[in-house]
């Protein structure tokens, strides 16, 4: 129990602190890691969700944080491209 | 057959065989648009009939699988979403100039249909969250589609605040799991007791996609993305996307967090509502340029949407709250198609013109009639004039304030119904001038005919003809 | 940003975290039991895998992993609709040429084992495709323009095949009455197989196309012939 | 669904659809246009004609369209209904005569047409609606068909007329939404009932009654130009002659002042809107505005504009005759619905034909003109002294009859008040017949336009005018006759009063 919140909470914390960064940066890399920061604490909390002690623990927190990670990169991804688009159009901005 | 599952595969695959061979992209993206609205409608037709229709993917069943439902909402809101999304695609088969242009736009726009459908029908919280970023992931790419540094901008701007607010969901969705230990809406609902963790996640769950559906005050994002996209994506953006997350929220409210939704609660989003209605009204009313004007007018009219939360939570179950509930519906239709004819005949006044400069477009609005004509049928029904599905709303919606005995909201209606005739009336007394008489009502049929239709689906489909959205919203199914 | 607004966020904030770490508290208090932890592990051997992770990826809720491949191809389709990629880094010098001659095939193999041994032990389509992206990262920066994939054309066809597979699977489940993704008991291993070949291919081709940023090149300069 | 539902619905459809198609209609194909505009309405013609016979022989008219439930939208004829319902039609084929002549040479006909035709559609729409809730839905279509046709010219100042008219006339429209909204909540569906629809039982509810009726006289007093809410009316001159004929005569004005006949009598009931005291607010506000309108008409140079102030106070007295409780007074009020009407359109075809033949727009410029153009100047006498109250024109019978109503329901201070205004009329109407008759023609007229032939001009400018001024000199000489307006009049007051 002690271990599920010590590792869920470190999630929530982690979640705050991309929200923090989030509205604090204003560059787009850093916007990006403050949500990608999010989305680990976020599944932090899913994990820490599906520890079980001694039993095996619960798939489906994993899987749904594996599925999540996938829709991360994509984001990412996308609004990595976005951003240099963005750069090559005004290389100042 | 599994009607849910082919409103979902169907334009999956049609997306698929567009992106795989770009150069018969259009043919494909037609015949997809085509073969979906048929899989879109036979659901609502099968809900029509049988009242819900309830699926499991993988065959396992809640809680363990995934399970896609419909009811009357859900049937509603994929009927809206076929129609405008096929004469927006129609449109777009005229309006994009070949080039690059069409082969990008064909998957990614059938894609966000898929997530449309596909977030409709959802039964499970995280199966909603990736419907969610499909739609986020595909309007973001559509919604940058022009290239133009503005549009580009704004859509990342529009992916970032997604995310966010997805982000927020997903956090409340953990909790649902950790505390209920299933994912599943109804038995989520069924085992939910009220208290802090329940609390918590509505709040969460509700933040995030209120970030998404552009409530006030969490629509900054909004206008600059939906006045900058191209027409076509710009209609679908408006209309349909921003409607998806807001059938969320309500889905939540209504099905899921029932038992947590107290007055307070209630009559903040009734209020964040009226700021919207009073605000994004204003805005439009100060908008210089035609499409940032359908974007401000977009805001107040997800406001008006919320002003129902206080009103349903007021009224007991009964005929009276399947009135309202069936007036939202309605309002939320007729802003769909509304909104979509105005997008669409205003990307045509600006490729006519060049600019969308509402001041300086009196040539534009002279020369072509039907399209005047769309803006003018769709401004009646964002205004809420008779006989567009909207006035109807208004009517039950303030009938239902008085019977409350909330009638503060009554002000905030008629506030936002003469704004918006003023800023309606603003851009169509530009149709009056000394240009030259046009000669033909129609030019260009391919393009002008969708944005006429659909406005004109807004008025007078939706305000003479809407009683079978009543029977199709009825618990048990109309037949 | 101000300083003291800054300083309003992160009081606002650090008062959230409190917050959700109490509410967390209270969630773990709430004893739900084992969730669907017994349930997946019952229904183990329905699954036709024995490792339960992937059994709830591409068994249980293998709606929200097709979804899922579509978000991952829409984000390639709204990278490619920007235009052409940036011609990327100057050619790589011989130790890192090298070096990716020997890392690829390998990362290209760990790739087929990981795909392989997904059905019974950690692993499977994501962690396989995630390793060809990264084959394709290196080649990339060791000057391959196309990060060592074919023509724009077969990069569609392989981007898209993973969805295209699984969507398939699930028409072809519904056609022949059992349901959309819902595999007959002799097929489901196969089945689940064949998509996650694709998907494997699919995400690989996907990562490393996402990291070109771009249209690819048509013809690109500095192909090393092999 | 028999032909008897199907009635009402065909009235309205006969100009609707010709409208709808005339937007279509290519710029150049006057003669398609003309063939649909003139079928629209001769076929509207002969419907009525066959619903007056119906009605008076208590026929039951009526077709129903649920919206929503409990929402229907309702088209119901009764003899009120049918009264204005015979007005609009029959000066609308009237009027469509002269505006395909008015506008020969103009641009954007396909335009004006259709939104014309709309325009009637509503007019008809508001006539017919069997419930407040249509009544609301015409009266905001009324809004939006006239809008265009007040702008239709397109210059500075029309489309700046066309804004205050809007700005009025959607504020009005608000009120009228939100007072209808609650009489609903309050009540149920608020059909239309001879005698009232609200019974003793409501009067619980006596302040909100008293406030919704407020609300309601005030959104219709906006398009019925009751001071202080009458702006928009001397601005919206800027339309062309047709469209001010249609706007004062038939169209914006009645509506305005039939909708507070009809929330008078069928809504409140005239014996509950009494004992409420709403009668004398109303009573009140009407009296001021046919002085107010009268005083400022005198200072008028603009012939438009002269008659638009002599609309606003010429159109309170059928508020002022629904302000006075007894069936005499009714029937004045209801009659001047139909002898304002007529007057009215022809003192307007005239001064549209003085602007067209000669470009006179000014009372000043008029000196002479009854040499140059007799027939035009013979109808614009017989229009003005039917609204000084002349005998035997038709303005003379409705001043009878209000002042008959007044003495038995000894109101005597309306005997006051149409004195003055009568007289205030002759102030503002006889110096112009004086000018026109006996003052010396000028050497040149402001702009000659159409030269002297056989007419003086075009035949389908000078034929309206001389056939409603006829009209007028009929409905004054053969006030007795049957279906006379006075007759059908007294048929309404008879059923509003159960006499």
């Amino acid at each position: 129990m002690t271990a599920q919140f010590l590792f869920g909470g470190a999630g929530l914390v982690l979640f705050a602190l991309g929200i923090w960064s989030f509205l604090v940066h204003e560059p787009l890399l850093r916007k990006l890691i403050a949500l990608n920061i999010m989305g680990s604490g976020v599944f932090h909390l899913l994990i820490a969700t599906a520890e079980r002690g001694d039993l095996p623990p619960d798939p489906v927190p994993h899987a749904l944080v594996l599925t999540g990670i996938v829709v991360a990169v994509s984001a990412t991804a996308l609004a990595l491209a976005l951003g240099r688009r963005l750069e090559e159009e005004d290389p100042d901005g | 057959m599994d009607s849910l599952a082919l409103a979902i595969g169907v334009p999956l695959i049609a997306a698929l065989a567009a992106a795989a061979f770009p150069a018969r992209a259009q043919a494909l993206g037609l015949a997809g648009a085509l073969a979906t609205t048929v899989a879109s409608l036979q659901v609502t037709a099968l809900v029509w009939q049988q009242g819900s229709l309830r699926s499991e993917p993988g065959g396992w069943g809640a809680p363990l699988g995934l399970a896609l439902q419909a009811d009357g909402l859900s049937a509603a809101l994929i009927a809206m979403t076929a129609l405008v999304a096929l004469a927006t695609a129609i449109y777009a088969s005229g309006y994009f100039r070949p080039g690059n242009r069409p082969r990008e736009f064909w998957p990614l726009w059938l894609l966000l249909w898929t997530a449309l459908n596909g977030t409709f029908l959802a039964a499970d919280l995280f199966n909603l969250y990736v419907n969610m970023e499909l739609l986020g992931l595909a309007a973001a790419a559509l919604g940058a589609l022009g290239g133009q540094p503005a549009a580009v901008a704004a859509s990342l701007r529009y992916l970032l605040i997604g995310l966010l607010g997805s982000m927020t969901y997903l956090l409340g969705v953990a909790l649902v799991y950790t505390a209920y230990g299933t994912l599943d809406m109804d038995l989520v609902a069924a085992a939910l007791r009220p208290g802090p963790v329940a609390g918590t996640a509505m709040v969460l769950m509700t933040g995030g996609l209120a970030l998404k559906a552009a409530l006030f005050p969490l629509h900054f994002w909004l206008p600059p993305a939906h006045a900058n996209a191209t027409a076509p994506v710009s209609a679908a953006l408006s209309a349909l996307v921003v409607k998806a997350a807001f059938y969320l929220v309500l889905r939540l409210w209504l099905d899921v967090f029932t038992p947590l939704v107290t007055p307070a609660a209630a009559h903040l989003i009734g209020l964040l509502g009226a700021a919207a209605v009073v605000w994004g009204s204003w805005r439009a009313l100060r908008a210089e340029r035609l499409k940032l004007l359908a974007a401000y007018s977009t805001v107040a009219q997800i406001g008006y949407l919320c002003l129902f939360f206080p009103l349903l939570q007021a009224t007991p179950p009964g005929t009276a709250r399947e009135d309202l509930l069936a007036a939202l519906v309605l309002m939320a239709l007729t802003h769909g198609f509304a909104k979509s004819g105005l997008f669409l005949a205003a990307g045509l006044v600006q490729q006519s013109a060049g600019h969308d400069r509402i001041k300086e477009l009196g040539g534009t609005a002279q020369h072509l009639p039907a399209t005047t004509f769309s803006i003018a049928l769709a401004g009646t029904a964002l205004i809420g004039l008779p006989p567009s599905g909207s006035f109807i709303g208004k009517w039950l919606l303030m009938t239902s304030a008085v019977q409350t005995g909330q009638w503060w909201w009554i002000a905030a209606v008629m506030t936002g119904t003469l704004l918006a005739a003023a800023y309606v009336f603003r851009v169509l007394g530009q149709a009056f001038n000394l240009e030259p008489t046009p000669r033909r009502f129609l030019t260009q049929g391919r393009t002008e005919l969708p944005a006429l239709l659909l406005a004109l689906t807004s008025v007078a489909v939706l305000g003479l003809a809407a009683r079978p959205l009543w029977q199709l919203l009825q618990p048990g199914g109309a037949a | 940003m101000s300083r003291r607004a800054s300083l309003a966020v992160s009081l606002l904030l650090g008062l959230l975290t409190l917050l959700l770490l109490w509410v967390f508290a209270q969630a773990l208090a709430q004893q739900p039991g084992p969730r669907l932890a017994e349930l997946a592990a019952t229904e183990l051997p329905r699954s036709a895998v024995s490792n339960p992770v992937t059994a709830v990826l591409l068994n249980y809720r293998a709606y929200d992993t097709l979804l899922e491949l579509a978000v991952l191809l829409a984000a390639l389709l709204g990278i490619w609709s920007l235009g052409a990629a940036s011609p990327g880094y100057q050619p790589a010098g011989p130790a890192l040429e090298v070096m990716a001659d020997w890392v690829v095939p390998l990362l290209i193999l760990t790739g087929g084992y990981l795909l392989w041994v997904g059905a019974h032990a950690p692993g499977g389509a994501f962690q396989a495709g995630a390793l060809l992206g990264a084959a394709g990262v290196i080649l990339r920066l060791a000057g391959h323009q196309r990060a060592g994939l074919p023509s724009e054309s077969s990069q569609r066809l392989l981007a898209v095949s993973g969805t295209a597979v699984f969507a398939a699977v699930g028409l072809a489940t519904l056609a022949f009455g059992a349901g959309f993704l819902t595999y007959p008991p002799d097929w489901a291993k196969w089945l689940i197989l064949l998509i996650e070949t694709a998907a494997t291919l699919a995400i690989g081709t996907t990562l490393a196309a996402a990291y070109v940023g771009g249209q690819p090149p048509e013809n690109p300069e500095g192909v090393r012939s092999r | 669904m028999s032909l008897d539902s199907l009635l009402p619905a065909s009235i309205l459809l006969s100009s609707l659809l010709p409208g709808a198609f005339i937007f279509l209609v290519p710029e150049e194909n006057h003669l398609l246009r003309g063939v649909l505009n003139m079928s629209g309405a001769l076929l509207k013609l002969l419907l009525v004609g066959v619903m007056i016979w119906g009605v008076f022989h208590g026929h039951v008219y009526e077709t129903r369209l649920t919206l929503a439930p409990g929402l229907d939208l309702v088209l119901h004829a009764d003899a009120l209904s049918v009264l204005f319902v015979t007005l609009s039609s029959v000066l609308w084929l009237v009027t469509t005569i002269y505006a395909i002549g008015y506008l020969e040479h103009s641009p954007n006909r396909s335009r004006f047409f259709g939104f014309f035709s709309l325009c009637v559609s509503a007019t008809v729409g508001i006539a017919l609606a069997g419930n407040l809730l249509s009544f609301v839905i015409f009266y905001e279509i009324l809004t939006l068909a006239t809008y265009p046709l007040v702008a239709h010219r397109g210059t500075p100042e029309a489309t700046r007329g066309a804004r205050v008219y809007l700005a009025y006339t959607m504020a009005g429209g608000a009120l009228l939404l939100v007072g209808a909204v609650w009489l609903r909540a309050l009540t149920g569906p608020v059909d239309f009932v001879q005698g009232g629809m609200l019974t003793g039982l409501h009067l619980e509810h006596q302040g909100q009654l008293i406030a919704i009726f407020l609300l309601l006289i005030a959104g219709l007093g906006v398009k019925a130009a009751l001071v202080p809410l009458h702006g928009w009316l001397p601005q919206s001159m800027v339309a062309p002659a047709p469209v001010s004929s249609l706007l004062h005569a038939v169209a914006v004005v009645k509506a305005g002042a039939f909708g507070i006949v009809r929330v008078v009598y069928d809504v409140y009931g005239v014996q509950l809107a009494a004992s409420l005291g709403l009668l004398s607010v109303l009573g009140i506000l009407a009296s001021g505005t046919i002085l107010y309108g009268s005083i400022k008409a005198l200072s008028q140079d603009g012939l438009k504009k002269r008659l638009a102030y002599s609309t606003v106070s010429q159109v309170s007295y059928i508020a002022l005759g629904a302000s006075i409780l007894g069936p005499v007074a009714t029937i004045g009020g209801l009659v001047h619905l139909v002898h304002q009407g007529i007057m009215k359109i022809t003192l307007f075809f005239c001064a549209g034909n003085y602007a067209e033949t000669l470009g006179i727009h000014r009372v000043s410029e008029m000196n002479g003109v009854g040499r140059r153009m007799p027939w035009t100047t013979l109808a614009f006498s017989v229009g003005a002294l039917g609204m000084i109250g002349i005998p035997p024109i038709a303005g003379f019978v409705s001043k009878w009859y209000l002042g008959l109503g007044a003495v038995a329901a000894e109101a005597h201070w309306v005997l006051l008040i149409l004195a003055a205004s009568s007289l205030l009329n002759a102030a503002y109407f006889l110096p112009i017949l004086y000018r026109a008759w006996f003052c010396p023609t000028p050497e040149t007229w402001p702009e000659e336009q159409i030269p002297p032939r056989r007419l003086e001009t075009s035949g389908a400018l000078l034929w309206p005018p001389l056939i409603t001024a006829a009209f007028c000199l009929l409905a004054g000489l053969l006030a007795a006759a049957p279906f006379s307006p006075l007759e059908w009049a007294e048929l309404i007051a008879r059923r509003e009063y159960g006499l």
